[in-house]
């Protein structure tokens, strides 16, 4: 199945619009007018419509199968979000139209912010982080701002990060000039106050630490090093990636937290889309708050308000991290899956997480190694690649095999601490039965990799769109555009 | 509850499959006095019902695009959009799939960033274009960082046409990783004096054409003083269906290019998601931001696509990266990406005339209106007028009368003696009635 | 024009390849003087937005169910349809298929066919199910001329509970068909002798249950009647929820069932399109229109769908086919499987207890209005009141009131004296508020 | 790629909506509660998604590829009119709701009637009719009341019906008690008036004859049979089905019809939706317009009005043929349709379909064997299989291998008359490109067949998701609905 390029499809006189030329006029442009052309081909509608349905069949998506990427958290996403998201008077309103014009926006991420401080115990939060990692950045900076605040800026500098954290974390915090220490790895998959405490001085502004963390679990000891942070005069960054699995069960703001990002697009289920677009508030504890950027919603005298600048802000606003007031878009779909579950329903849900992770922890722990031990975990299961050891087939290998058993593949390789790692992540969304499926489809795959069917694995994948695909190819020499080729550029000339 | 499957019979054979008493024993390293005893203090589950009246009664609360005469702009704009692209953007395939970490599975969406990365490059008139950045602003910010790192330099000078909002972002940014800005005074005419600023110190230039005042910008005199002095030229735009009628900033030599793509493809959202425009000269390519899509292929040697240059990106390269950016604006990147194809260079460049003959219609027409007076020589689809009393004063009022005429300039510049100027944005929305009953409230107003 | 992808170029390279000079060459069989020299007397091709103007202004003419207290039934009523059953039923794979000609890459329609033909079968207690029929009128008369094809005889009994259009449709039919109708009068209690009106002439009876007063009646006594003469008992519903409430048909031995499946999963549309439930004991199938789907293998051996005893239909038997029906009405069977899916038997039976227990509050609600006189003994969500003045009136009253009432009976049945009467219905989407709308209402109308 | 019946993995208290449990009351059922259970299982809201879905991912449909079904005109279905039928002053619109809150709906008809009835050149329209054949039913029961009001109902009872014609037609002539006289086939695909005036007596009631006809071709003595019929007082009913060649081109009004159905689907781009709703409206010649069934609209005093009774029809109407006035949902697509393409567009949408088949034919012409001989044809060309001959290979054998092929057969062993048939309808949503390809695929297909490569035919198709499937088993011993297995039966009780 090879659907060409648009490219090689379209034409230069060919659109999809009807649209009527303007009656002559004189233009305006001071003689900035484009000369040459553009170079972009058309498609008729249906001709659209065609190739863009042939791509969509080339994907693989939560709709169409089990999606068990662990730290994606690939959960179901409801068509009613969507629906809300088109209504009118929420997708077809400008950010700048005069408050009175939208109060009920307004209102929304009033409510949304509710919400979301109720299930963190927290007392602020800033909605303008476009996504996880810009929200980690908005946290930081009002870290960094607090910092600033009490003319440590010169001095507390250093940012703990464990070295299983995601990526964003380091580079978060190497953005905004932090230096970035990372907290050795343990064998058991937790990180340790002690070891925290070591590395505690006057030099250090904050840790970033991941809970429940990225093996899958829950920090039993978040309230010490919480505790040994504010001691030191640090602050407590969570990454909130993984705050699905605690939704009500368990409020970071009572662990101690300063500031944690949430992804929308994670816990609470907005779509995913390809790669965005998401959503990443922050919420902050009282210590933050005065220094959460604008704009924000407060009430005034005639409604809702927006403070939309720092001159107009009782508070210390770091500054702006975005254009406009972040993603309406994102945050109706998130109320709505909050207003839908409840919070009977998101506790359960959490509940639900946990309990599919384990079950599949259950399911696949006699032939599958973990690397921390056989015992419960969070949300999603971690397992390591011992277990493949001189079958001739890596974690790669085997992730490609579970496409051809119609599955997407777990994360891997991620966390860095762990050789090979696997990380299973169902969501509440499955049912048993799915999971049963599931489990049997791995299981078998673990056995022919044991039996030494090497070839079902290191030729994978043999029944998707593709086949393997050559990444290193890619990068060498890289091609991130189509050109036409050589004859059709002559012939053009 | 309608979004999980698990009944209570499945709970209890799961957990004695586990080997626990009950699912409380799964979450046992959560401190027992941290552990909620009772759900959080919110309304229980609804059904589908009681959300959408909810949801329903505060859209209600919002006066929608579509309903009224509209004429705001400043950095977002309202364009009609095919009902295909909204269709085909909701297939589950497209919706529900992850960034396409797996290429064998993730055709569907490599190909269609590598699609949209060729328009991106060939509307910007730039080598390459990434797979998209959250928005226009934040883009900037990168783009500035981008900058810094190419040249080793850490100060950038951003011009007084430069949406007041993106200044913002980049000023924040650059303060907190202690870069230095140098941003000049809000510039109505465009005709600020940006070439003295540049010397062997700067990074960049940042430039926005048309500027927030709705000027054409001429960047060719820019880049060439900014690359006498080793610096590089940041072009931005704010609507990129200017594109289809201004000659490209890469024709005018500049170096990255980033703007927001909101206009095609994508609605207004109240601010987001948006979707960020970000090209380059390839020489830059390894320190550009974002995710890249490039083309490469299979075992079988069929062609394919797959995400590349990675070791740029934080979750290979942790604090050294180009980006803490980890995601793009996949969605709205197709959504740009179907109604570009719709459009075709036909029907861009005349969205583009139509955009601008709009506007300029509506230019003369206020410039009759006795208390407005249109400031610009130039303009693309926006343009500032000037008026005899306070723009956000009168704003207010045509809002009463159910006009929504523009953006008051106080709005993103308070206390810049600023107060009296509008921007006014048109588009192909607008009708002759719109510009009429925008007229006839003015005239009642003023 | 967007919809066509040839271009002029396109078209001069296809007719030279044809060999003909022009297009008209292609139509020269059509005589000279009857070619249209000139495209036809309306208006030329127009964009979307111009399109959705037009459109959404007749729309915004109409009173939408959602927009207002709304208790209007009679045949069709308003529910809340989950957002997944639109999102679905819209896949390009399922909107834009054809009939299942090709089982091997129809498999989706076919199969949800067969999931519908079960769920039918199931809801109305009988061995079989049909594909779907138009809607339960034009089903109803299917049903007779069924069982005039199984009893070899052509007399019709219809009750006088049976919806008055759906009278109408057979009567229409029979009498272009020759065949002979008893319709019995309008029986607004429900208790009408219709037992005394079966002999050995009758091909089939007719009863509606809820009929459309709203009584439930007892098909039982009727159906023994019935098979005492060698007749039918045709069993018609136009409220499919109420069968997740009331004891099946088939439970009562209907012979045939018939009804209107709008409920479930399909929207008001002013009356289409809707579609038609169409189910009978195993022993007719070979006499019952309209599509079927069965299981059977394919190559390999695997289970699959194909559509089934087509020597039924006309395109194989023609002049002698058990009906001219060739289609389905398949999507809103889609849209029925799929909330009904969604639904479940615990979701159906507990959505038909919301509608039954509104139904009865309205009802108490309503029994204390002075004027208003509740005449049914029985109900499920829909019944009868009497008002002190005539219902027409009083629901134009009403509705300039902002509260759309019911149905006034002279709207179905004009000059039977029974202008003072109004149907009533009540679902699941009224609240509290409604009620007291409608109460409210009508003591300052009444 | 198997997925289970929802019987198979829907559970009966598993539900994917949430209603809350009414308070408790006191049923007026009067003792008819259903005893029993009804055995309808449900999924949950992610597994309904991911089992429709999947299902889905079995179809073909238009915008997944070519879809030459002769006769079905798969066109384009635009996604505005989607839109537009879900505006909730369309959809959501009750069919009883008083005049005064309809006068929208009731305006769309109107101009809905004025578009058909301008287009085709008649004065009158019926809308009721659900689809094609009941648009036949409805004209057909017209000419019927035409009949009886001349008092000729006892003597007219024979209907002139091509052998090439569509099997409603026969159908629906004999449902309403007509005698059905068949007109013979000619070898030049044309029915010729002279074979139609042999025919012609008192005892004829009408002829039925599809222009352009089911052999793709105009026919071109239409004007001469009209005219005997008229001539011998009797009527013309038109088969409209393939009206959609001469749109734009010429009015069938002109032609001499006294009714002929309009498939909206076909014509109009009504989307098909695996087998429905269609929408049949029926237009109606002056003589036939007084017996237009109820309900319609008509202008009255307050705004448009609607006649739903016949005794408040000045005119004679014959009755009801639906509850309800028709397929709304159909009318805005079908209207949004008109409206975007206007009168230039649908003509070329016309010339454009009709080209598009030309240029299949001749592109097919030197492989393919023709029943009348290498002549233009309308909007669809026919082909049959006398070049198949001698190969082993059946029609049907070669439509299987079109879908390994990727594409949707052409609609086969139709019309009866032609040995093998093969109908190929490209319409005029096709692009030239696209063509190329399809010419290309059957080209390779035909050379394949006359090599005697029997196995490709025979065994296909091969890439499906179903081998060719057993439709004698199917129809042997029925099997209509899913039935618990043994065991799980057992296990029930």
């Amino acid at each position: 199945q090879v659907e060409p390029l648009l490219f090689e499809i379209g034409r230069a006189d060919t659109t999809g619009v009807d649209l009527d030329e303007p009656a002559s006029f004189t233009p305006r442009l001071g003689g900035q007018e484009r000369k040459d052309a553009i170079g972009l081909p058309g498609l008729s509608e249906p001709e659209t419509m065609r190739h863009y349905v042939r791509l969509s069949q080339m994907n693989y998506g939560i709709d169409t199968g089990l999606f068990p990427l662990g730290s994606c958290t690939m959960k179901h996403n409801a068509r009613l979000n969507e629906r809300m998201a088109r209504l009118p008077g929420i997708s077809d309103v400008h950010p700048l139209q005069p408050i009175s014009t939208v109060q009920g926006a307004l209102e929304l991420m009033s409510e949304l912010a509710r919400y979301l401080m109720t299930l963190t115990g927290t007392k602020a939060v800033s909605l303008s982080p476009k996504a996880g990692a810009h929200g980690e950045l908005c946290g930081m900076m009002a870290i960094k701002a607090a910092i600033e605040a009490k003319g440590e800026g010169k001095t507390r500098n250093v940012v703990l990060v464990p070295e299983s954290a995601h990526g964003t974390n380091p580079a978060t915090a190497a953005l905004i000039g932090f230096v970035v220490k990372p907290v050795p790895a343990r064998d058991d998959g937790w990180v340790h106050v002690d070891d925290v405490k070591k590395l505690l001085g006057p030099d250090v502004a904050a840790i970033m630490l991941t809970n429940p963390n990225t093996c899958g679990l829950f920090e039993p000891q978040v309230v010490e090093i919480a505790k040994a942070m504010h001691d030191a005069g640090a602050y407590f960054y969570c990454d909130g990636a993984n705050f699905n699995a605690i939704v009500g069960k368990a409020k970071p703001g009572d662990l101690g937290i300063d500031a944690m990002h949430i992804n929308l697009h994670k816990t609470f289920s907005t779509p995913h889309g390809g790669g965005g677009p998401g959503a990443g508030p922050v919420v902050l504890s009282e210590r933050l708050a005065p220094f959460a950027p604008v704009p924000f919603v407060r009430a005034g005298k005639n409604g809702l308000e927006l403070v939309e600048h720092e001159q107009d802000a009782p508070e210390k606003p770091f500054g702006r991290i975005t254009a406009f007031h972040g993603q309406m878009g994102m945050y109706v779909r998130a109320l709505a899956y909050m207003l839908s579950h409840g919070s009977d329903g998101m506790k359960q849900a959490s509940e639900d997480a946990v309990l599919n992770a384990n079950y599949i922890r259950a399911g696949l722990s006699d032939l599958f190694s973990q690397p921390f031990g056989d015992k419960p975990c969070m949300h999603e299961v971690l397992f390591d690649d011992t277990w493949l050891k001189d079958t001739g087939v890596t974690t790669l290998d085997f992730a490609k095999a579970m496409i051809d058993e119609g599955y997407h593949p777990m994360t891997m390789y991620f966390p860095l601490v762990v050789h090979g790692a696997m990380l299973i992540e169902p969501t509440e969304s499955e049912s048993k039965s799915a999971l049963d499926l599931f489990i049997a489809a791995l299981r078998d795959l673990a056995m022919s990799a044991k039996k030494g069917e090497t070839e079902r694995f290191t030729g994978a994948p043999y029944h998707a769109p593709r086949r393997r695909l050559d990444e290193t190819r890619a990068a060498r020499s890289p091609v991130l555009k189509w050109t036409p080729p050589a004859p059709m550029a002559e012939a053009a000339e | 509850m309608r979004y999980l499957p698990l009944s209570e019979t499945d709970r209890g054979e799961m957990l004695a499959r586990i080997g626990v008493k009950s699912v409380d024993d799964l979450f046992a390293d959560i401190p027992k006095d941290k552990l909620l005893k009772a759900p959080v203090d919110l309304p229980r589950r609804k059904g589908e019902l009681e959300v959408e009246r909810i949801l329903s009664r505060m859209s209600s609360k919002n006066v929608s695009a579509s309903s009224v005469p509209f004429f705001v702009g400043a950095g977002a704009y309202k364009h009609h959009v095919p009902a295909t692209v909204d269709h085909l953007i909701q297939r589950s395939e497209f919706l529900t799939s992850y960034t396409p970490y797996q290429p064998e599975i993730a055709q569907g969406t490599l190909q269609y960033l590598f699609e949209f990365q060729t328009q991106v490059a060939a509307l910007t008139g730039m080598e390459v274009a990434n797979a998209s950045m959250y928005d226009g602003s934040t883009g900037t910010g990168e783009a500035v960082l981008m900058a810094h790192r190419v040249t080793k330099r850490r100060k950038a000078v951003l011009s007084g046409g430069l949406h007041p909002h993106y200044i913002d972002v980049v000023k924040t940014l650059s303060e907190m990783a202690s870069d230095e800005v140098k941003a000049l005074a809000a510039d109505v005419s465009g005709t600020e004096d940006i070439l003295s600023q540049i010397d062997d110190s700067t990074s960049c230039v940042v430039v926005q054409s048309p500027d927030v005042f709705g000027n054409v910008r001429d960047l060719k005199p820019i880049a060439e003083k900014a690359h006498k002095h080793g610096a590089l030229l940041i072009a931005v735009f704010t609507e990129v269906v200017s594109l289809g009628l201004l000659s490209s900033p890469g024709s005018q030599d500049a170096d990255i290019v980033v703007g927001e793509g909101q206009s095609i493809g994508n609605a207004l959202n109240f601010g987001g998601p948006y979707v960020g425009l970000f090209a380059a000269k390839s020489k830059y390519i390894r320190q550009m931001p974002g995710r890249l899509c490039g083309e490469t292929v299979d075992a079988d040697g069929t062609r394919g696509f797959v995400l590349t240059l990675s070791t740029r990106e934080q979750h290979i390269r942790r604090d050294k990266a180009t980006s803490n950016i980890c995601t793009n604006s996949g969605l709205c990147c197709l959504a740009f990406t179907i109604h570009m194809t719709l459009l075709g260079e036909a029907g861009l460049t005349r969205l583009a005339r139509i955009n601008h003959a709009n506007a300029v219609k509506l230019a003369d027409a206020l410039g009759n209106v006795k208390g407005v007076e249109v400031l610009n020589k130039t303009f693309f689809n926006e343009f500032t007028v000037k008026l005899a009393k306070p723009a956000a004063e009168v704003v207010e009022r045509l809002a009463e009368k159910g006009v929504l005429a523009g953006v008051p300039v106080s709005r993103l510049l308070p206390g810049a003696g600023l107060d009296n100027l509008l921007l006014v944005a048109s588009t192909e929305v607008n009708t002759d009635e719109d510009r009429a009953a925008l007229v006839a409230a003015l005239k009642e107003v003023l």
